[in-house]
């Protein structure tokens, strides 16, 4: 009774229809595409159809009533959505395709104005290239430290299991700006870290590595990535501890019981098995980081610039909204085709 | 099992146990720093150098009256945007869970999307349509921006969690005389009360967190992160710690709670619903 | 109560076609078939949960087809249950008086009274979680009755018990459904539980109805050639009419012998024309094996299996044209000569075969557990 | 399975969310300008003032003595953090004619000479303050408000470089030092184009007066440039170079004249120094935006401002130069810290280093994009 018959009914079609409608609709009113009487009259219509669908509701039997109601809980959501997020991506769109008369026309037109993408692909391209780089980087490192503390957790935590979930979570619970300033502090060059890595003569190695520069944490990409991976890293650990629960413990004294290794049963059962989340997670991370400017802001240098950065700057300072909306759809672009070529290895409902 | 595969395993558990042990150290470095932080007594604008013990914050929290105000500007619309995000997304989870019908992955994909666009993104462009229409920004637009990101947020989170909700509860309660209405209040809401309040808990905590999108929304109305943008530039008076604190503090406590409740919860009733 | 030509479509399919009969006060009426041939929908259409797509549901002479479930007045014992978690014994219980807004006083005798017919008036402050499976099947019945329904629906209601439990509960079911007197319509996919305690059972395939009758009835004249398998275990021979006129029919089986079958002993409208295809059947407690053959009709076999059951011994061998049939002999017969490939005559008395329309999908035994059936009868 | 709902609740439920969505294009629409107007100060036309300003650029007194003494409700706010991203926060308000929160706010001057080119600002109810007479004659009629109607300054400085001894381990003179290689990766900029470019052009002997196209300029773009990509400059920063220079991040940067001589004050190893090349001198300047209706208050408030004890006390604070005349003799009649301060050569220079400070002529639209967007690329953003 429990599972949903695997049967399509057919007022479903109707609902559907409705549904997508007033979604359309909304998007119109609120993208703009009608205007003055026409806004009125798409208005009315949908107040028309949600009078008719309600009519329905009253009057049909009890079949109709079923078959509007997921609809009708969907409705203010899916239509809040449309109106607060199709509208505008529409609305960008339109803005990254119009240009400005003079430098302070705020009110942009739109004329087919493609050079704002390719001023976008063209000026911007290194700081495209840096917030996917940095933020690929970050993902790997949120994978290699949130791995073995999801690990720890799901397979040594026992009985307080929730507890120590709890204490990984709750430092991401403080302001994510004052985290980030906090690592400000601690990377300074007279900061604590600094002097620990001298104390123990590893300044010299990791200067050779480039992983410092000159002696210096702060203001170089090692403490944007480092600023990226700590502030993402509950994003990475809560699915890959939700994935890591979920296992057997059994099923590793099992793999072991038929001659594996330690290593090679977690290698061949548990990998396996959690990879589910490492995709998720590294989703989770990887989006984010990639639009993030905070970070690199705090922690960075004017080489180190992410195309958030540039995004925020174009749109807050330079007030250049054409570009700054071309740059944001190239962003959202390319991380679209990266997630959809992505979740070919995972289900959407795997996500959070 | 050999002597020596023995001590391979032992040490390989105890590297997994230091790896996670410093990796626990890593999450709570810089938490440290602001706690400690909170008790410093600097001397002049900055509070990056430690001077000298002090609770004098900590007697007067709310000295600072534009954070305070900023504080309070983030734990309105917090409030205001977590119940109705809180609505809109868990009428969705609902639908989702519990209906099949035609466009359902349809559905499931347009939740995720928001999910998955950078923040960036979702608060330029709305940004970019809040100028379009000539409205202003001030609290509504804020509102409107946290709203829409916890939607998704809160139907995802919730539909996970009732994931496996018997709907037959519901059938058994209409079959005993109980109104639709009924059925749904006495019966459902409270076994999948827990999943809301959770996530109603996770996205109160990120509107109040929020920057990047707000940082777009807000014209020339400061929330707690934007004050702290604004004072990261400027001088970081040590409330702020202060305030992150208690902030933390608060959230710990209602972990804890969730926690123990939780904990009760699952002892009295043993099927878990939520 | 009656279905009339009830149907229920979903899309293209088909869950439930022209289900047309009533229930009478008082009976034990059970809804038999395997999963998924729409015994449950048809429960849910008398119910409220679902509407018939044509024809009607009636209550006490009311159409009720488009009736909500709270408003009628028979109540369902769920597969699972369905206790409230979150409520204790006695909130579960008081769930429907209250919601007809009985008083409170009322509700609480009501309650204390039904849990001490299914013998749980100790637990009324436990959370269902905190019982054992047998309980919450009896908090769930007392849920259902204590509204005085004037029928009770059950959904498999002890398909999640163990076979002991099972069977006690068959028995107490049975208690209860006497005492309180009111209609029990019992939906389940196990045979012998619906032997045990029906006064009439419907066997369904395929959303149809195929035979509504007494347990005996449907044993021993099925209907058709589902029911003859799906009810215990028969040994079905198939063959063809070589001559029938109105006393007897004489079939040939494919496994090489002819059967001569009283008139009385042909399904209601199979065609007994000669050549139509038939098949004959024989229950594995009707066989008489011999060493060599007897007087009257038998077939041939070789021995393949002998299982000994105690009480009885099962008897496994396989024909001419490789169909296996199953015999049961009692178990303190003279079995010596029964060995794994040793030949043996089944025979049988003359009033036992049974001519069935069509041919089986498999010839010979079906894989019934026997000795239930044989409980049950 | 998919669970029936009566009537009157599909009726309501369906309703509801129907009327709640219908509705929100309009309350969209509808509470987006009362919204942010009900956040400033209420009361009548006149009687109230809402004066958004830089961070630290006042003492807490002022602004309690000035409601006590007029009945003025005034709202103080320090959210002017940077001249573009404030310009940004208030254009889309402005640029359809509606009125922002504030009815003062203290760009600096070239960022005014925007507002009052685009219409923005309002002439300043000149004939209620007569305190206006203090103003330093050097700062009277700009080229941008030629009439001096529009504009008065709250505050001037002076952009120079300030360093961190106890990193730098000797003096710093001038511009050269910003570019030495012993300070690789440990120099600030400012995100102020016209402060860190005006710097460099003068060190590279540009008279930034009379610059007036970006051609004039390359030169000075392509020295920040290699600067930056050498890695010579750690970070462009606004009010926040404090911060790394008290840390020790930054062994010097271009920095604000005031916000060090504060700074000095509690860690005596910065040093503020106007490069030997020459420094720049700004000023930032309260300018009455368009829409607003207190015209009584903002009068009362900038002859509040402008009569000199009350300067004074600001000048106490904020360690600016004063654009009031006579504050130096009220600084000393107030004695203690404010008496030393009237004597600091930062803050009442002699003529000799005012000789040294130039302040940046006006550029056209086009060229003034010109030279954002150069220096936009070069910061990285």
């Amino acid at each position: 009774m429990g599972a949903p018959p695997a049967v399509t009914r057919k007022p479903d079609a109707v609902g559907l229809g409705v549904m997508t409608g007033l979604g359309v609709g909304m998007v119109a009113l609120g993208a703009g595409w009608v205007s003055g009487p026409w806004a009125v009259l798409v208005a009315v219509a949908m107040l028309t159809v949600l009078v008719l669908l309600v009519w329905a509701g009253v009057g049909g039997g009890l079949e109709v009533r079923r078959a509007i109601a997921p609809y009708g809980l969907l409705k203010p959501g899916i239509l809040w959505l449309s109106l607060f997020f199709l509208a505008p991506l529409w609305t960008m769109a339109v803005m990254s395709l119009s240009s400005k008369k003079s430098r302070f026309d705020f009110f942009p037109s739109f004329t087919w104005d493609w050079s704002n993408y390719s001023r976008a692909l063209t000026d911007f391209a290194p700081q495209f290239g840096r917030s996917f780089l940095y933020a690929g980087i970050a993902t790997v490192l949120t994978i290699c430290i949130g791995y073995p503390l999801a690990y720890a957790v799901a397979f040594r935590g026992g009985r307080l299991r929730n507890v120590l979930m709890g204490l990984i979570v709750v430092p991401f619970f403080t302001s994510y700006l004052i985290r980030t300033l906090a690592w400000g502090n601690l990377l300074a060059d007279a900061g604590p870290v600094v002097a620990a890595l001298e104390a123990i003569r590893l300044d010299g190695p990791l200067n050779w590595l480039g992983i410092m520069d000159n002696g210096r944490l702060l203001n170089t990409p090692t403490a944007v990535i480092g600023g990226l991976t700590y502030n993402f890293l509950p994003f990475m650990v809560l699915p890959l501890y939700v994935s890591l629960e979920k296992i057997d413990p059994r099923l590793v004294d099992a793999a072991q019981d038929l001659y594996s290794s330690a290593a090679g049963a977690f290698r061949k059962v548990v990998l396996p098995l959690s990879l589910p989340g490492v995709f998720a997670g590294s989703l989770l991370v990887f989006i984010p980081a990639a639009g993030d400017f905070v970070n690199a802001q705090f922690l960075g240098n004017p080489g180190t610039t992410m195309i958030g950065n540039s995004i925020q700057d174009q749109f807050l300072r330079q007030l250049n909204y054409p570009l700054a909306s071309a740059m944001s759809f190239v962003l959202m672009i390319i991380i679209s085709v990266a997630v959809l070529l992505y979740s070919r290895y995972l289900d959407t409902e795997d996500l959070v | 099992m050999s002597a020596a595969t023995s001590t391979r395993q032992r040490l390989g558990r105890r590297a997994v146990n230091t790896v996670a042990g410093l990796g626990l150290l890593y999450v709570f470095l810089p938490i440290i720093v602001i706690v400690v932080f909170s008790f410093n007594d600097p001397v002049g604008k900055f509070n990056i150098e430690w001077q000298g013990f002090t609770l004098k914050h900590w007697a007067d929290p709310f000295a600072e009256p534009e954070l305070t105000r900023a504080l309070w500007v983030s734990l309105r619309i917090a409030a205001v945007a977590t119940v109705c995000a809180t609505v809109l997304g868990s009428l969705i989870a609902v639908s989702l869970s519990r209906y099949d019908f035609r466009g359902r992955n349809g559905v499931n994909l347009f939740l995720v999307i928001p999910l998955t666009a950078p923040e960036i993104v979702l608060g330029s462009s709305l940004a970019t349509l809040f100028i379009d229409r000539g409205v202003d920004f001030g609290y509504t637009t804020v509102i409107i921006a946290h709203i829409g990101f916890q939607v998704s947020f809160v139907a995802v989170t919730v539909r996970a969690r009732i994931r496996g909700f018997d709907w037959t509860l519901e059938h058994a309660a209409m079959d005993l005389g109980a109104t639709p209405m009924r059925a749904f209040w006495s019966i459902t809401f409270p076994l999948i009360l827990p999943g809301i309040a959770a996530a109603a808990l996770l996205s109160f905590a990120l509107s109040i967190d929020d920057f990047i999108i707000t940082f777009f929304n807000a014209g020339s109305l400061l929330t707690f992160p934007l004050q702290i943008f604004g004072a990261s530039r400027v001088k970081i008076p040590p409330q702020i710690n202060v305030l992150a604190t208690m902030l933390l503090m608060v959230s710990v406590s209602l972990m804890a709670l969730g926690a123990a409740f939780g904990a009760r919860r699952r002892k009295r009733h043993g099927v878990v619903a939520g | 109560m009656r279905l009339d030509h009830a149907t229920k479509r979903y899309g293209d399919f088909t869950a439930v076609h022209e289900a047309n009969f009533g229930i009478t006060h008082g009976e034990f009426f059970s809804l038999l078939g395997p999963s998924g041939c729409g015994k449950t929908t048809i429960l849910k259409m008398i119910a409220g949960f679902e509407q018939p797509t044509t024809g009607r549901v009636l209550i006490g002479g009311d159409d009720v087809s488009a009736v909500p479930p709270h408003k009628r007045n028979v109540n369902t014992v769920f597969q699972q249950y369905a206790l409230f978690p979150h409520m204790s014994v006695a909130d579960n219980v008081a769930f429907g008086p209250r919601n007809h807004k009985i008083p409170e006083s009322e509700v609480a005798t009501r309650v204390a009274e039904m849990l001490s017919v299914v013998r749980l008036a100790d637990f009324a402050v436990r959370r269902p979680a905190q019982l054992s499976g047998g309980q919450q099947q009896r908090v769930a019945l007392a849920r259902a009755l204590v509204n005085y329904p004037s029928a009770l629906l059950l959904d498999e209601p002890l398909a999640a018990l163990d076979l002991k439990l099972r069977e006690a509960m068959q028995i107490e079911l049975k208690r209860i459904q006497r005492d309180v007197g009111i209609a029990f319509v019992f939906v389940t996919h196990d045979q012998g539980e619906a032997l045990t305690m029906s006064d009439r059972i419907a066997v369904m395939s395929q959303g149809r109805v195929e035979q509504i009758g007494s347990p005996t009835e449907i044993y021993r004249r099925p209907a058709t050639l589902f029911v003859a398998g799906f009810i215990g275990s028969a040994n079905l021979l198939p063959g063809t009419v070589a001559s029938s006129d109105a006393v007897e029919v004489r079939v040939s089986l494919a496994a090489g012998a002819t059967v001569t079958v009283p008139g009385s002993q042909v399904a209601a409208g199979a065609d007994v024309s000669a050549g139509a295809k038939v098949t004959v059947m024989v229950r594995p407690e009707q066989f008489v094996a011999s060493a060599s053959p007897s007087h009257g009709d038998s077939i041939k076999s070789s021995v393949t299996d002998v299982v000994f059951q105690g009480a009885s011994v099962r008897l496994v061998a396989r024909t001419g044209d490789g169909a296996e049939v199953a015999a049961v002999v009692a178990g303190d017969a003279d079995v010596s000569f029964l060995r794994p490939g040793a030949g043996v005559h089944f025979g049988w008395r003359a009033d036992a075969p049974y001519v069935l329309s069509g041919w089986p999908a498999v010839a010979g035994a079906t894989t019934t557990d026997v000795d239930r059936v044989e409980a049950a009868l | 399975m998919p669970t029936p709902m009566n009537r009157r609740e599909f009726l309501i439920r369906s309703g509801l969310m129907g009327v709640g969505a219908m509705s929100i294009p309009a309350i969209l629409s509808a509470c987006g300008a009362s919204d942010t107007a009900s956040d400033t100060t209420g009361g009548s036309p006149g009687r109230s003032l809402y004066f958004e300003n830089w961070p630290a650029y006042i003492d807490e007194e002022t602004v309690k003595l000035f409601m006590a003494a007029t009945g003025i409700e005034m709202k103080y706010t320090e959210a002017y953090n940077d001249n573009n991203e404030y310009f940004a926060k208030v254009q889309p308000l402005l640029a359809k004619g509606d009125k922002a929160d504030p009815d003062l706010i203290a760009p600096t001057f070239w960022m005014a000479s925007r507002y009052v080119k685009l219409g923005w600002a309002q002439k300043l109810p000149l004939d209620k303050i007569p305190n206006a007479a203090n103003l330093r004659p050097d700062l009277k009629n700009p080229a941008w408000d030629p009439n001096g109607e529009f504009s008065l300054p709250w505050q001037t400085g002076i952009a120079g470089i300030a360093y961190n001894t106890k990193i730098t381990g000797r003096e710093i003179k001038g511009m050269a030092d910003l570019f030495a290689p012993e300070f690789k990766g440990k120099i600030g900029m400012l995100t102020e184009m016209r402060d860190t470019m005006g710097l460099i052009l003068m060190g590279e002997g540009k008279n930034i007066e009379t610059i007036s196209t970006f051609d004039e300029a390359a030169v000075g773009f392509e020295k920040l440039e290699k600067a930056k990509s050498d890695g010579q400059i750690r970070s462009f920063t606004g009010n926040d170079y404090m911060d790394d220079l008290n840390a020790g991040n930054f062994a010097a940067c271009v920095a604000w004249s005031g916000d060090v001589v504060q700074l000095s004050r509690d860690n005596p190893d910065i040093k503020f120094v106007i490069p030997e090349e020459g420094g720049t001198s700004w000023y930032d300047t309260m300018i009455w935006l368009t829409g607003s209706e207190n015209s009584d208050a903002v009068a009362q408030w900038i002859n509040w401002c402008y009569d000199p004890v009350n300067a004074a006390r600001i000048t106490a604070f904020v360690a600016y130069m004063s654009p009031v005349a006579g504050v130096k003799d009220e600084l000393v009649k107030l004695g203690g810290d404010a008496a030393a301060i009237a004597e600091s050569p930062l803050l009442f220079p002699d003529e000799a280093t005012l000789s040294r400070l130039q302040t940046w002529g006006p550029l056209s639209e086009d060229e003034e994009a010109k030279f954002d967007e150069a220096f936009a690329k070069i910061t990285g953003a």
